[in-house]
């Protein structure tokens, strides 16, 4: 591996070609006793420039910007996390608000303007939906009715609700201004409820439960991998052993066997902590693996050693010292947790296991569609959750790999 | 490499042995057992199972005994007899239920794995030559996309546009004149025609995964010096490439290449269910819901074990494949 | 492009390098790797380049061949090579002058010429050979790749350059991997792996830093030998002014990308010009050149450190260490090349050039 | 009820046989086939002489010698079906698939092999109606202690043994109430005061004697559970019985690698599982349960019916169910065409994209009435473990009051696409309809809800939720199986808001079928739960929706379980009211008189209607199956019923593939 070293004081003999891909990232400039070499060339370099002063975040956050892919992912999760906040608020509808004229109507067309006698004006409505049953097949089919017009303004009432359960309003964002108007932009459900709603709702649970479970998996992972790592001989190889064996039992029957061993007095709430939990036990090991790893490369640098000598205690080397220095890695290996454990909470509901309704959840919403009618006839109850699924794991996955090139681009 | 061999094996036992006991502690996890489910299949057509009976099928299934009596009787007969019991809700033997759908699992994990590969070192190989390029930006999404999509979704997708734009026979591995015929080439062609949707969907989901190790591993391989002094030999760009690094970005890949097969099959169960495939993956699922318990409990095991052999068959490949590396520091890595 | 120049060669030399400039850009800004540097090498004669780590000296031998990384290239000069002309793989005797710089990297033609007119040896012969090729393998390929043998008569002639570079039982060693082989014989292999195709210039990017010095003065010993028998030029790279003494018949210094001054070795080390020459040679225990004088005494440094690519000072790259920095001048004007006797040639305006171009 | 089939036509192909004739002279014309003289004589003598009247390939295995002649396969009188829409032809498969291993184990009972004593006729009047099968008559003293069944003489097992009274005293005696098999049997409806005796008095006459009068007897034989009693090849199934194989049984049972004789006894008996065993079916198992995704079933050569023109049964040659992992795949393989007859696919909500994909795809659909009466009634169990919510409960206020809280029409419209109308639990056969007790407490009205609450004694308290006795307010459990009826999941969270609206909180509880039967049907441990309610056409066979007759009363858990064994630890006495019932329903069991058993069940229903145990929602709306346009003479419409076992009464071996 080529890169600049820029200490090239210290080492004579070794002449390296300066590709300049990046500022060094292996060495731990932001840890504050690294006894080595950042700190030193710092005060040294004079005219070297912030960069060799820039905390470790700061080169990440530098190195992450020329990521486009990865930027952009990065605000379309913050903005999946504000509707995750603002749920009640950005919905239009609650997600059980249901309503039998609406049955699987189709996404409406947001018209803007409005044409009347006097030409076009700016006015931004829905038109109102007739159906039409069939006698036989029992199939409703819709059109829109051009007469009735809907405006649709931002900042209307609807439904009451309590924001943060601290106070109760009837503002949201936007939607018609006659509340008992049909506004199904995404299409309406088999219950007349709204989809878009439903998504929006969804991503409470969908978006939290990877959260914390990885949350959970991490703070596994981190403590079992470290003290692996660290101490390695027979406490390592007892840890690893657990996780060859956590890893060697399939996913699928785990999951199965704890879900459905969940006591079922339990509220939707409770369960859903504990399909967290679940997730997490199998998450775990591949954190604790990537926390192994970096420990036992850790080990050998000097400001470890250079701590040992210090006669610093153990837990404070590796919380102190060793965790710091590779924080940067965790956050990307936790970015790249979270998709999969947002998957897997849908392969769950798939199977029946875990949420299920009146629980909205992303997985929810796709085991709902999934199945032949509503890929024929109402795509839009699959196509909208589908894509929000794709897209939040999409963007995760990009995130977390823009990281993972930003903590250090040379290690996978 | 016999003892080294001989060790690895003789240090899998007891995870072995609490695999096993997990497997079977597993299926006795939920409420009920299997009775519950017969009666519930019964309830479910309004059949009302009497109370006799299921207290008689209790005895002779030895459902009421403790947990380690009932572990007993089942691990000293497979350990002692190979006889892994009888599946209750099939009333066959376990073994034969799981050998008559090994044969397609292991084809199919075989085919999606290399059609995975292949996808994945293509597109992993193209990303990192061209880092950073449009071409790299588009494949890397692409594969992405693949691990983005829920399987059973993409499974269930395909399978409605095969039937309605293809007028495909749906699901299954066979159309329905084969289903039963022996094996011609006939059959070979008819099976290979289905197999592209459970191929798709188990390789795309694989293939992300696969595509970024493999572009990150031969980023770091494509920088060093060896390419450098290939480079100076004056050879190929292409034919240098695949033969210095992607050959070593491979390493990483033999030493996992061991948990693919159950993962690949326990991946399966989804995209199975939704295809309806043969394959052991829904005999799997369906054992687990109706707490089938021998044929459960001896296929997580088998799964188990299938696990542990492929790390050891892995070692034991890296080490073959890899020179540098010696046995002895491959228990510890 | 059209790479065949006009004779604008002297007859003797082999490779006329000259303005080369090396550049990366990268996202902190464009490194500057080789700005400018001038050099000559004579056929059959070594040439060593000298200077501190990150000078530029082993992206000055990868431009030649082209094989700078990525994302650097070069941008610009001559890299005028002379070149020997083949009817399919036996030489003609006739020659014709390339512009190596107007190669395309990816080209034809400068793989032709790669390894088979130009090889080159490298510094960390365990990182530089495949780990899970042998070496043989990796030998035998440079032939495959140049001439049109069969397996068999390659792996002869394989085993018959094993045997010239002093590797013992050059046929067992030829199925051997790279870490069952000791430093030195890595090396061999390596310098026996260059010399297959009977090149006409060799570069070694450092080729004795990674080995101890019994097994460095043998491969210096053994390239000696070589160059006598295969008749080839020698580039040879090196911060060891002590090699330098040992091999050079020419010698640049280069600081910062730029060969700051060239001459032949006996100038350079008696009648050194640059102050940074005259710094790098205060560095060095006087290895042969010079008695032991009085009682021992601490090594002279250089002052401060080579600033970082990102950084270059203006003027003259050196001012900011150089003991004899003219403010107001060095650090405005960067100094010309100045010729003085044959194949002499220093950058630094104490010697001149500071009154022509204030710009 | 004492009918016999014949026809007068068959009598003239069999006059070709003199001993036949014989024996069909003894018997008096039935309720065969009609226009039984339309046919010209010739053609059948012609078809008869020229083996024309079976499956073409049976009749090239007779002529290799590997089969007897078709006459002596027949019975001497077989039995006459009737077609639905014309005489077929032979060959085809019929495809099917399931997606339920109960599913495809049934497939016996429903689809290759309801061949009983007597079975259900296929228009199943009054959900009673039978007609002989196996036997040709019956006589039953006036008691209704005796039950002597004349058997059709010459049915053989395919095997070509005949098949004999002996095989049926075998089944009662040795299987059915056999001390180490009867829990596998279930005997449950052979026992009326305990088991019966059974006699052979000739080889083609049974004879049953209780020691208490069966009022049910003759549908018992018809129903669901009594399908061994005509499945137990004597011949056969003795080697495997430890009464009757002394010498090898333990080496039989050893090389099975069985735990028992009992086990082996209940697989080798098993036609899904043992293509050795013999059958008296239409079709018998060549690729048994197991092995492989597919079952299949070939034609048994020796099959005792007939069509109208004399042509053995059945005309199709093989059966083949497939076992497919989602039941969406079996809508996808039938809007193909490519299941031959699926008697269910989908739910409502598959309705229009089934029928939208029939004529492109070359099939057609066919209507299932079901046989229950609810889409989903709403059971409170009124005694639930906890105290509290018991007491609640069994408030008949808080149920009528919860009743009115429902907004039926609007489940209706929603859930069950506007198909149905309000319904409480009462049965739907016309015998028993009854308008009061379908419609009682279904109107929607809130106040009149809200007064019922009121009324109850459970006040609204400032969050409008009803304050319980205990002082908590009220919230019901509801513990739902969600993998039975995608509709419930939808019409309860409906249900959920309706009750919301009155201050009743209920907490929807989504678990499996299998937990479901663990928590309610096992242990009766719910507060509430939902079913369907079967038993709408039979009342007099699926009782536990009316009163607590079985476990399965989920309104009542434990006052089943004291119907069933007051001994039971898990039993409690329930009040007067069911206590009645369960008396009318012992008084129905013992009374041979069909009228009076009605007049019986009418009173039953009476108190039914006073002690309103279950909230019921709507009456079910049809369900649709698939046949493809080359699968004839299959009914357009017929039940869907557990008693009915659908599709086999409408006589599934007179369906016929032509392209």
């Amino acid at each position: 591996m080529t890169h600049i070293e820029p200490s090239s004081q210290t080492d004579p003999l070794a002449e390296t070609t300066p590709l300049g891909a990046a500022p060094p990232a292996s060495s731990p400039v932001g840890s504050p006793t690294g006894p080595g070499k950042g700190i030193a060339e710092a005060g040294n370099a004079g005219s070297g420039g912030n960069l060799y002063t820039a905390s470790q975040w700061r080169l990440m956050w530098w190195r992450f910007r020329k990521h486009k892919l990865a930027m952009a992912s990065g605000i379309f999760i913050l903005l999946v996390y504000v509707l995750l906040v603002f749920a009640e608020f950005i919905a239009p509808y609650h997600s059980s608000d249901h309503n039998a004229a609406y049955q699987h109507a189709p996404p409406q067309r947001l018209h803007l303007f409005e044409e009347t006698p006097d030409g076009s004006r700016f006015n931004p409505h829905v038109k109102g939906l007739e159906y039409e049953t069939d006698e036989e097949t029992w199939r409703r089919s819709f059109s829109p009715d051009e007469e009735q017009v809907y405006p649709v303004r931002f900042f209307v009432r609807g439904h009451e609700y309590e924001l943060f359960g601290l106070f109760t309003t009837d503002i949201h964002l936007f939607g018609t201004t006659d509340p008992e108007a049909p506004m199904y932009l995404l299409g309406a459900d088999r219950l007349g409820r709204d989809v878009l709603s439903r998504v929006i709702y969804g991503t409470r649970i969908s978006m939290s439960i990877g959260l914390i479970g990885v949350v959970m998996a991490l703070v596994l992972g981190v403590i079992l991998g470290g003290i692996s790592g660290y101490f390695g001989g027979w406490i390592d190889s007892a840890i690893q052993r657990v996780i060859e064996f956590l890893r060697s039992i399939p996913e699928i029957p785990l999951w199965m066997a704890l879900t459905a061993a969940l006591p079922r007095s339990w509220s939707q709430v409770q369960v859903y902590f504990a399909i967290t939990v679940i997730l997490s036990i199998v998450g775990w090991t591949t954190l604790a693996r990537v926390v192994r790893g970096r420990f036992f490369s850790l080990r050998e640098e000097d400001f470890v050693t250079a701590a040992v000598l210090d006669g610093a205690s153990r837990p404070r080397i590796i919380f102190r010292h060793m965790l710091p220095s590779f924080t940067s890695h965790i956050v990307a290996a936790v970015t790249l947790a979270i998709p999969a454990m947002i998957l897997a909470e849908t392969a769950l509901s798939f199977l029946g296991l875990g949420l299920t309704e009146p629980t909205v959840s992303w997985g929810v919403l796709l085991r709902e569609a999934q199945n032949i009618p509503s890929i024929a006839h109402t795509p839009w109850v699959l196509i909208v959750p589908a894509t929000a699924v794709v897209s939040t794991v999409l963007a995760l996955n990009f995130l977390g790999d823009g990281l993972r090139d930003a903590a250090d681009p040379y290690n996978k | 490499m016999l003892r080294y061999i001989a060790r690895r094996v003789l240090v899998m036992l007891p995870t072995l042995f609490l695999i096993s006991l997990a497997s079977f502690f597993i299926i006795q996890l939920p409420p009920g057992d299997f009775l519950t489910t017969y009666a519930a299949g019964m309830g479910a057509q309004d059949a009302i199972v009497a109370r006799e009976h299921l207290a008689a099928l209790e005895e002779r299934y030895g459902l009421n005994q403790p947990f380690h009596v009932q572990y007993w009787q089942w691990i000293s007969n497979i350990v002692c007899c190979g006889d892994f019991g009888q599946s209750f809700e099939w009333r066959r033997p376990v073994s034969s239920l799981i050998w008559d759908r090994l044969t397609l699992t292991m084809l199919l994990a075989v085919v999606s794995t290399l059609f995975m590969w292949f996808v994945a070192f293509l597109i992993g190989t193209y990303t990192a030559v061209r880092q950073y390029s449009i071409g790299d930006y588009f494949w890397t999404f692409v594969g992405f996309v693949g691990l983005a999509i829920p399987n059973f979704l993409l499974a269930l997708v395909l399978m409605y546009i095969s039937f309605r734009y293809f007028g495909q026979s749906v699901g299954g591995l066979f159309s329905p004149e084969y289903q039963n015929a022996p094996w011609s080439i006939g059959k070979l062609w008819d099976l290979f025609q289905h197999m592209w949707i459970p191929v798709i969907v188990i390789a795309t989901a694989g293939a992300a995964g696969t595509i970024r190790i493999m572009r990150a591993n031969l980023l770091d391989e494509l920088h060093r010096p060896y390419t450098t002094t290939a480079r100076a030999k004056g050879m190929q760009e292409w034919r240098l490439i695949a033969k210095y690094p992607v050959r070593l970005a491979l390493n990483p890949f033999i030493s996992t290449v061991g948990w693919t097969l159950p993962t690949l099959i326990s991946g399966e169960i989804i995209v199975s269910v939704v295809l309806d495939l043969p394959t052991t993956g829904p005999l799997l699922l369906r054992a687990l819901r109706s707490q089938d318990m021998y044929l459960a409990g001896s296929f997580i095991l088998m799964l188990g074990v299938l696990t542990l052999i492929g790390t050891l068959l892995s070692d034991i490949l890296l080490a073959w494949l890899d020179p540098r590396i010696q046995y002895d520091k491959v228990g510890s890595r | 492009m059209q790479a065949a120049v006009g004779a604008d060669l002297a007859q003797d030399s082999l490779l006329s390098v000259r303005s080369l400039k090396t550049q990366f850009p990268v996202d902190q800004g464009l490194v500057k790797a080789v700005d400018g540097a001038s050099f000559e090498i004579r056929r059959g004669s070594t040439l060593c380049v000298v200077g501190e780590s990150g000078c530029g000296k082993s992206v000055t031998a990868r431009s030649i061949l082209q094989i700078v990384d990525r994302p650097g290239r070069v941008v610009g000069g001559e890299m005028l090579f002379r070149r020997r002309l083949r009817n399919g793989s036996a030489l003609t005797g006739e020659e014709e002058i390339v512009d190596l710089a107007k190669l395309d990297p990816k080209g034809a033609e400068i793989r032709d010429i790669r390894g088979r007119d130009i090889a080159m040896i490298f510094q960390e012969p365990m990182t530089s050979l495949s780990p899970v090729h042998t070496i043989g393998d990796q030998i035998v390929e440079a032939v495959h790749v140049h001439e049109n043998l069969s397996k068999a008569e390659a792996k002869d002639r394989a085993v018959d350059v094993l045997q010239r570079v002093g590797v013992p039982k050059p046929k067992q060693r030829f199925d051997s991997y790279p870490f069952q082989l000791s430093g030195g014989l890595r090396q061999r292999a390596m310098i026996a792996m260059a010399l297959v195709c009977n090149p006409v210039l060799l570069i070694a990017d450092e080729p004795t830093t990674a080995l101890d010095v019994t097994t460095q003065a043998q491969i210096l010993e053994l390239m000696h030998e070589l160059q006598a028998d295969y008749g080839m030029a020698i580039m040879f790279i090196t911060h060891d002014l002590g090699v330098v003494a040992e091999m050079a018949d020419d010698v640049v210094v280069m600081y910062l990308g730029l060969a700051v001054e060239r001459g032949d070795v006996r100038s350079i080390f008696h009648n050194p010009q640059h102050p940074y020459t005259r710094a790098l040679l205060r560095s060095i225990p006087k290895l042969g050149l010079g008695a032991r004088t009085g009682p021992r005494t601490r090594l002279d440094t250089i002052r401060g450190m080579v600033p970082d690519p990102y950084n270059r000072p203006a003027g003259c790259p050196f001012h900011n260490r150089c003991d004899e920095f003219m403010p107001g001048t060095c650090d405005r004007i960067v100094p010309p090349p100045i010729q003085f006797g044959d194949r002499r040639e220093v950058r630094c305006l104490l010697h001149g050039g500071a009154e022509e171009d204030t710009r | 009820m004492t009918t016999t089939t014949f026809t007068k036509r068959w009598y003239r192909v069999l006059a070709l046989i003199p001993a036949a004739a014989l024996l069909a002279a003894a018997c008096s014309p039935g309720t065969g086939g009609d226009g039984d003289d339309s046919l010209p004589p010739l053609e059948q003598d012609d078809a008869v002489a020229e083996g024309q009247h079976e499956a073409p390939e049976l009749a090239q295995m007779v002529e290799d010698g590997e089969l007897p002649p078709l006459e002596e396969r027949l019975p001497t009188d077989p039995l006459v079906v009737d077609v639905v829409d014309r005489i077929g032809v032979y060959g085809g498969t019929w495809r099917r698939a399931e997606s339920e291993v109960y599913e495809l184990e049934v497939t016996e009972r429903r689809h290759i092999g309801y061949e009983r004593l007597f079975n259900w006729t296929p228009e199943w009047e009054g959900g009673s109606e039978t007609t002989p099968n196996i036997a040709t008559d019956v006589e039953v003293n006036d008691e209704g202690t005796e039950y002597t069944f004349f058997l059709r003489e010459g049915i053989r097992w395919s095997d070509g043994e005949p098949f004999t009274a002996d095989d049926i005293v075998f089944a009662v005696e040795d299987y059915y109430f056999h001390e180490d098999l009867t829990a596998d049997a279930d005997p449950r409806l052979l026992v009326s005061g305990g088991p019966p005796e059974v006699e052979a008095i000739d080889d083609y006459t049974v004879k049953f004697t209780f020691s208490r009068p069966h009022g049910l007897f003759l549908q018992s034989v018809a129903e669901w559970a009594t399908q061994k009693l005509t499945a137990m090849p004597r011949h056969y199934m003795e080697q495997f019985h430890a009464d009757y194989n002394d010498d090898d049984l333990d080496d039989l049972v050893a090389e099975s690698s069985l735990g028992s004789w009992v086990d082996l006894f209940v697989d080798k008996s098993d036609p899904m599982r043992n293509p050795d065993l013999p059958v008296i079916y239409a079709w018998k198992v060549t690729q048994p349960f197991g092995q492989g995704t597919d079952v299949v079933f070939e034609r048994n050569p020796y099959y005792w019916k007939v069509d109208p023109e004399g042509n053995q049964l059945p005309y199709i040659d093989q059966h083949v169910v497939q076992l497919v992992e989602d039941s969406e795949l079996i809508k996808l393989q039938a809007m193909s065409g490519e299941l031959d007859f699926q008697r269910t696919v989908g739910g409502p909500a598959d309705r229009a994209l089934v029928m939208e994909n029939a004529e492109q795809n070359d099939y057609h659909v066919v209507t299932m009435q079901p046989d229950h009466m609810n889409t989903m009634a709403i059971h409170l169990n009124q005694t639930t473990p906890d105290e509290t919510k018991r007491e609640i409960f069994r408030n008949k206020d808080f149920r009528i009051g919860l009743s009115h809280a429902i907004n039926r029409q609007e489940i209706i419209d929603l859930v069950f696409y506007g198909q149905g109308e309000p319904y409480q639990m009462s049965p739907s056969s016309e015998l028993f309809y009854d308008e009061e007790l379908a419609k009682q407490y279904t109107e929607y009205d809130v106040d009149l809800a809200n007064q019922y609450l009121d009324d109850a004694g459970y006040e609204m308290d400032s969050n409008g939720r009803r304050i319980g006795p205990d002082g908590e307010p009220i919230t019901i459990t509801m513990d739902f199986a969600n993998d039975v009826n995608d509709d419930w999941t939808d019409a309860l969270e409906l249900v959920q808001g309706y009750w919301d609206e009155v201050g009743v909180r209920m907490e929807l509880n989504g678990i499996s079928r299998s937990l479901h039967t663990e928590i309610v049907r096992e242990n009766g441990e719910h507060e509430a739960t939902v079913w369907t309610g079967s038993g709408g056409l039979v009342p007099f066979m699926q009782t536990h929706w009316y009163f607590p007759s079985t476990q399965a009363a989920d309104f009542a858990s434990a006052w089943g379980e004291w119907y069933l064994n007051p001994d039971n630890p898990k039993a409690e006495e329930p009040p007067e009211g069911p206590r009645r019932q369960m008396e009318l329903y012992d008084e129905i069991l013992v009374t041979a008189d069909p009228d009076q058993q009605v007049e019986l069940m009418r009173d039953l229903l009476d108190i039914l209607k006073d002690e309103f145990y279950s909230i019921g929602i709507s009456s079910p709306p049809e369900g649709i199956g698939v046949v493809t346009n080359k699968m004839h003479n299959v009914p357009d419409q017929m039940f869907n019923s557990t008693s009915w076992p659908t599709p086999g009464p409408s006589n599934t071996i007179q369906y016929f593939i032509e392209e």
